[in-house]
């Protein structure tokens, strides 16, 4: 599908989506609770058939979190970006798509690790580069670290 | 399975095995093959890449004059502090003022060769040398100056 | 045929002879003990430390490298350098370890290895001990090592080590089988079980030639089963260190580890002595009929040289395999003893016994 | 020499072995560290104990090894005197191997040749 | 979920063995917790982060040309390929088209650096099988290699080769020579690899139907570059989107159905012959011209997402930047084909054996500083 279809595609499934045409992708923008029907729907539908997640990435937006799904069709090679944010900085939760993609189970420990974002319906949420009882989510840009970052 | 079947695995097994074999053995038997270096022995003979990226130098002319003017450009596309650059005024004969660098420090165990001060020199005042023995017994010997004792800044280089 | 130049029983008598007439009998025995014992320790040290050194030889050319060659001419002094090395090196021992075994079982390897050495015979009227029951006794002495492996794992008190003894129990259940039922081959052409009487039976040619097919047959399945008896080349299960980092001597340190090691070379230098007595003919010289002025000069080459230059060519074929071959996994050592080796090996002893009853062999 | 050799050579062994770690034990350096002393896990701590019931697959084979064993120790007589008994000889040790492969035979078709 | 396993106190059925972070077969600080029944793997949990050096937060703070040597130091074994996919990511940003001369010698010098470390990996492969020979013939060949990549680019393992808008410098006169004597070289010897290892009875029982891992279940879990391929995935970047010259030389993807450590293993090899292919179409025909197009001193990327994909050597690599505009990135994410074909470990080795264990973690060909970063 090209991107034009794609768009009405995504808009049929659901209305309330904001799509902004990037350089390559698609970005679709859906509210985080939409999130996980919206992936299921562009997952299980026959024409879509999104069965690769590519990236799963965590974005610290001055104002809120946000999260990229980059998905693919491995059957029609057509690709787009699913982006959702949170305003709750301190317990921000979005619905795992672990049951959907099983390459998430990783991107989102790395996420919730380095970000702090929460994802619900995960089957093992816990850090995955640091140590359980460490403070604070690295990527964040207010995470302060004056022994290990040396800002210039 | 089968009697037949069972001979044959054996059989293709052995002949598996032997062709490995076929591979050492002869690598054995023509030690002339042997690709080994004799590392220090061979030192005198030992020719590097001319462009290696061993270690960052400024090269001088044979009247101890170099092309660094000082700017700080290195310095400021080092992506992690490896260089920095300690200028000073003077005043030149015709009396301007003039920076021009005092200490061009170079800390060698923090460079991760990336080149971008080497290309990013306007002047070409830096260079890579292919010298890798860089093995000291003091950390403190892994900072250099670069700019020798007593150069100064080649005519013409602005 | 005249290989009896080089026969040693005479000197042997001689030097009976003399201690027991210039010395009374318990200082004759003493003596004549304390030489021997001193004999044979040399001995086993300096084959032990030279076939660590021709391992990492052979193994340096076939992995296209020099291999040592920095201390002494070609680095033939390197593994006395290690040996030093090792002596000075630290015993580390473990606090949760059982310490009478953990202790024990570098004894067991050794003594193993050291008695087997025994009933070997380098030369006409030069072995230690000459049983009556000489493959049988090599048999059941060399299997102990393995025991000693058993203990060194289990003793360590460590997960790797346990799974490397485990390991190495269920080789003991598999290959002592082999090497039993392929030396019975041999024992049945032979029609004794007496190493000089084995050497002697070969003095008209070797046994591989003389019971070619299933002689063959026996030679190989041999080769196989001792290398997996002595834990090495393809068989290192017990020490897998890609999988157990050094299984059963992960927690051996300095001279204890050392004993692992040298019990490792001396096991291989064992079997690749019996291979050599009981396949290749012993010390008895390469004679090819009809050509008797070749015969002759074979005849000249004292028959120690012989033996050891047979051992040494098998023990090179051990490294070969070992330098060649990936690991195998821990049931398909089990497939290929239960599966391949035993049924075949049954079958072949049947084999050569009908063609000794009905004279086919040479 | 004589069977009293293999006094001498264990006594050797155990020399040589002994010796050896005394020597070690007298002249290498010795340093008390707790660290050094854990059993080595790949630099974690091992957790529950290490005795314990090792879950081995080859049960079936040592019980297995262990008919073939005896059998190889009464198939050594046999071989030594193999040529004497002549052909009573052969057809009795081969109604004896028959009667071991047939049990081999029956193991591998049971499935019990094979690892778990 | 680690902690439970490891608390639990080890019964007669299970016990826990930590292999790693110091372990030989996990060829660098990787840790499982592994739970075994005898021999048989009942449970492996990896645990990552032992060198976890926060590139993606050090990006942040550095310029795009300052980012390039960072990536070097992710997946070591292919840095060139590393560096190329920062450097799509900003030209096509900027839609900046780099000069052909460029593209060319781009995409030789990602096949020299991916049959590099398929070499690399064909001798850790080789070693966690317990064939210590397969471990100096393949450094022995790779050698070779690395002096072509030292000659022009004057880096060995790490190249930073690559800069936004082309290359460093051009490259060696000897370059196009040296190559071609590499590949006749190298054509000579990599049968030799397949009789030491790839026929050798012992290899193919080890390997057959070890670590099995379906069609479907590998694009679940996103396994991708040789592993997913060996399943029959058809994953790869060069064909799937095309950049560098590879939308216009001839190759094919190779797909092996079986799924298992053989057909992984397959894969890689059969790709050193693909990757011979492909420099031999572009080596004679490099065109002349620019090494590089003329960028600005300070790059500043438009605000907005950029996402970029390129196969490295193990597999899908992805480049997202975030950029507000500024000449630093926002966020930088590299998506690691390791960490996402790790997750696979545990379904892949379930009820096998320990060393089964080693083979498939070799087979997937982890490399821990890219999956950490």
């Amino acid at each position: 599908m090209t991107n034009e279809q794609l768009k009405e595609k995504v808009l049929s499934l659901y209305s309330g989506a904001q799509i902004a045409e990037g350089k390559q992708l698609l970005t679709v923008t859906v509210p985080a609770e939409e999130l996980y029907s919206l992936a299921k729907k562009l997952k299980e539908s026959d024409d879509t058939a999104f069965d690769y997640l590519m990236c799963l990435s965590g974005v610290d937006y001055p104002t809120n979190l946000g999260v990229f799904y980059h998905i693919t069709s491995t059957k029609y090679n057509h690709s787009i970006a699913l982006k959702t944010t949170t305003a709750d900085r301190v317990n921000a939760e979005v619905d795992s798509v672990y049951s959907l993609w099983k390459s998430a189970e990783y991107h989102e420990r790395e996420v919730y690790d380095l970000l702090g974002i929460k994802f619900t319906n995960h089957p093992d949420l816990r850090r995955m580069f640091l140590d359980d009882d460490w403070v604070g989510h690295p990527l964040r840009k207010d995470y302060s670290d004056p022994l290990n970052i040396i800002e210039r | 399975m089968n009697v037949i079947g069972y001979i044959s695995s054996i059989f293709k097994g052995v002949i598996s095995l032997l062709k490995g074999m076929k591979v050492t053995g002869s690598y054995f038997f023509r030690p002339w093959t042997v690709v080994t270096q004799k590392y220090p022995e061979n030192r005198k003979t030992l020719v590097m890449y001319e462009r290696m990226k061993g270690e960052i130098v400024m090269p001088h002319n044979a009247n101890n004059e170099h092309k660094c003017t000082g700017c700080g450009i290195c310095e400021i596309n080092c992506p992690n502090g490896t260089i920095e650059v300690i200028s000073k005024q003077i005043q030149t004969e015709e009396g301007k003022k003039k920076r021009i660098i005092d200490k061009h420090i170079y800390r060698i165990g923090m460079c991760t060769f990336c080149g971008l001060c080497v290309k990013t020199c306007p002047s070409n005042a830096l260079a890579f040398a292919p010298n890798f023995e860089h093995a000291v017994f003091n950390r403190a010997k892994l900072t250099k100056v670069l700019n020798q004792e007593g150069s100064v800044l080649e005519k013409g280089v602005e | 045929m005249n290989f009896n130049i080089y026969d040693f029983t005479s000197f042997n008598q001689w030097i009976d002879n003399y201690l027991y007439t210039s010395l009374s009998p318990f200082w004759a025995l003493i003596v004549e003990m304390t030489i021997i014992g001193l004999v044979f320790l040399t001995g086993y040290a300096l084959v032990g430390l030279f076939l660590v050194y021709l391992e990492r030889k052979v193994c340096a050319l076939m992995q296209n490298r020099i291999g040592p060659n920095r201390v002494g001419p070609f680095g033939l002094f390197q593994t006395i350098a290690d040996l030093i090395k090792l002596l000075l090196k630290e015993l580390i021992s473990i606090k949760q370890a059982d310490k009478l075994l953990f202790n024990l079982a570098p004894f067991i390897v050794i003594i193993a290895s050291f008695l087997c050495i025994a009933a070997i015979p380098f030369a006409k009227g030069l072995h230690a001990m000459d049983f009556n029951i000489g493959v049988f006794y090599v048999m059941a002495v060399s299997s102990m090592g393995v025991v000693g492996i058993l203990i060194a794992g289990w003793s360590s008190n460590n997960k790797y080590s346990l799974i490397g003894a485990m390991r190495s129990g269920a080789q003991i259940v598999s290959y002592e089988l082999s090497v039993g039922l392929s030396l019975i081959t041999m024992v049945v052409l032979a029609g004794s079980m007496q190493f000089s009487t084995i050497v002697e039976a070969q003095s008209d040619g070797w046994f591989i030639f003389k019971g070619h097919i299933s002689s063959v047959i026996a030679f190989i399945i041999f080769m196989i089963a001792s290398t997996a008896e002595t834990n090495r080349g393809p068989f290192d299960l017990a020490e897998a260190e890609s999988e157990l980092t050094a299984g059963f001597h992960t927690e051996y340190s300095g001279i204890k580890f050392a004993f692992f090691f040298l019990a490792e070379y001396m096991n291989m230098f064992i079997v690749a002595a019996i291979a050599a007595t009981v396949f290749w003919g012993g010390w008895m010289p390469l004679h090819i009929g009809g050509l008797d002025g070749f015969n002759h000069v074979m005849d000249f080459i004292p028959p120690f040289v012989w033996f050891f230059g047979k051992t040494f060519v098998i023990i090179f074929l051990m490294m070969w395999f070992k330098w060649t071959f990936p690991r195998l996994r821990i049931d398909q050592l089990l497939t290929l003893e239960w599966k391949y080796l035993l049924p075949i090996n049954l079958l072949n002893v049947l084999l050569m016994a009908l063609m000794v009853l009905m004279g086919w062999h040479f | 020499m004589n069977q009293d050799a293999l006094i001498l050579f264990f006594i050797v062994a155990v020399f040589l072995v002994g010796f050896a770690i005394v020597f070690a034990y007298i002249v290498a350096p010795s340093s008390v560290n707790p660290q050094k002393s854990e059993a080595y896990e790949c630099g974690i701590p091992t957790k529950g104990i290490t005795w314990l019931q090792f879950n081995v697959g080859y049960y079936l084979f040592a019980i297995l090894f262990l008919i073939f064993d005896v059998e190889t120790v009464f198939i050594f007589p046999w071989a030594v005197v193999m040529k004497q008994m002549g052909m009573v000889g052969f057809i009795e040790i081969c109604i004896f191997f028959f009667i071991l492969i047939l049990g081999l035979l029956y193991a591998w078709k049971k499935h019990a040749l094979i690892w778990e | 979920m680690v902690e439970e396993v490891q608390n639990k106190i080890d019964t007669e059925e299970e016990y826990t063995i930590n292999m790693g972070p110091q372990h030989p077969s996990t060829h660098g600080v990787l840790r499982f917790v592994v739970s075994l029944k005898g021999e048989i793997v009942k449970n492996v949990q990896p645990h990552c982060g032992y060198i976890h050096r926060g590139i993606e937060r050090m990006c942040e703070k550095l310029t795009y040309q300052q980012i390039i040597h960072l990536t070097d130091r992710m997946d070591y074994l292919s840095a060139h390929i590393n560096n190329a996919a920062v450097c799509l990511t900003v030209e096509s940003a900027l839609d900046i088209e780099v000069p052909e001369r460029v593209k060319y010698i781009r995409t030789i010098i990602e096949e020299l650096n991916r049959i590099a470390s398929h070499q690399l990996w064909w001798c850790a492969f080789g070693m966690d099988l317990g064939g210590l020979t397969c471990f100096f013939y393949g450094l022995r060949d790779r050698e070779k290699i690395l002096d072509i990549f030292e000659e022009s680019t004057g880096g060995r393992l790490i190249q930073s080769y690559n800069c936004p808008g082309g290359l460093m410098n051009d490259i060696h006169p000897n370059f196009q020579q040296k190559v071609k004597d590499f590949i006749k070289y190298f054509r000579k010897v990599l049968p030799e690899y397949d009789q030491l290892l790839t026929g050798n009875v012992i290899f193919q029982e080890r390997t057959k139907k070890v670590g099995y891992i379906s069609k479907e279940e590998a694009i679940n879990y996103g396994l991708t570059g040789p592993s997913g391929r060996g399943s029959g995935f058809a994953c790869d970047v060069r064909k799937r989107a095309p950049y560098h010259m590879y939308d216009k030389v001839n190759f094919k993807e190779i797909l092996y159905t079986e799924g298992d450590t053989l057909a992984r293993y397959k894969v890689r090899i059969d790709e050193m012959w693909e990757s011979m292919n492909i420099i031999e179409q572009l080596i004679d025909n490099i065109p002349e011209g620019d090494f590089a197009v003329k960028m600005k001193p300070i790059i500043k990327l438009p605000e907005g997402e950029f996402f970029q994909r390129v196969e490295s050597a193990r597999g899908e690599l992805d480049v997202f930047i975030v950029s507000d505009g500024n000449k630093n990135p926002y966020r930088v994410k590299f998506r690691s084909p390791n960490l996402v074909n790790l997750s696979a470990i545990n379904i892949m080795s379930k009820d096998q054996k320990i060393a089964d264990l080693v083979a498939i973690s070799g087979s997937l060909d982890l490399v821990i500083p890219c999956m950490d970063r």
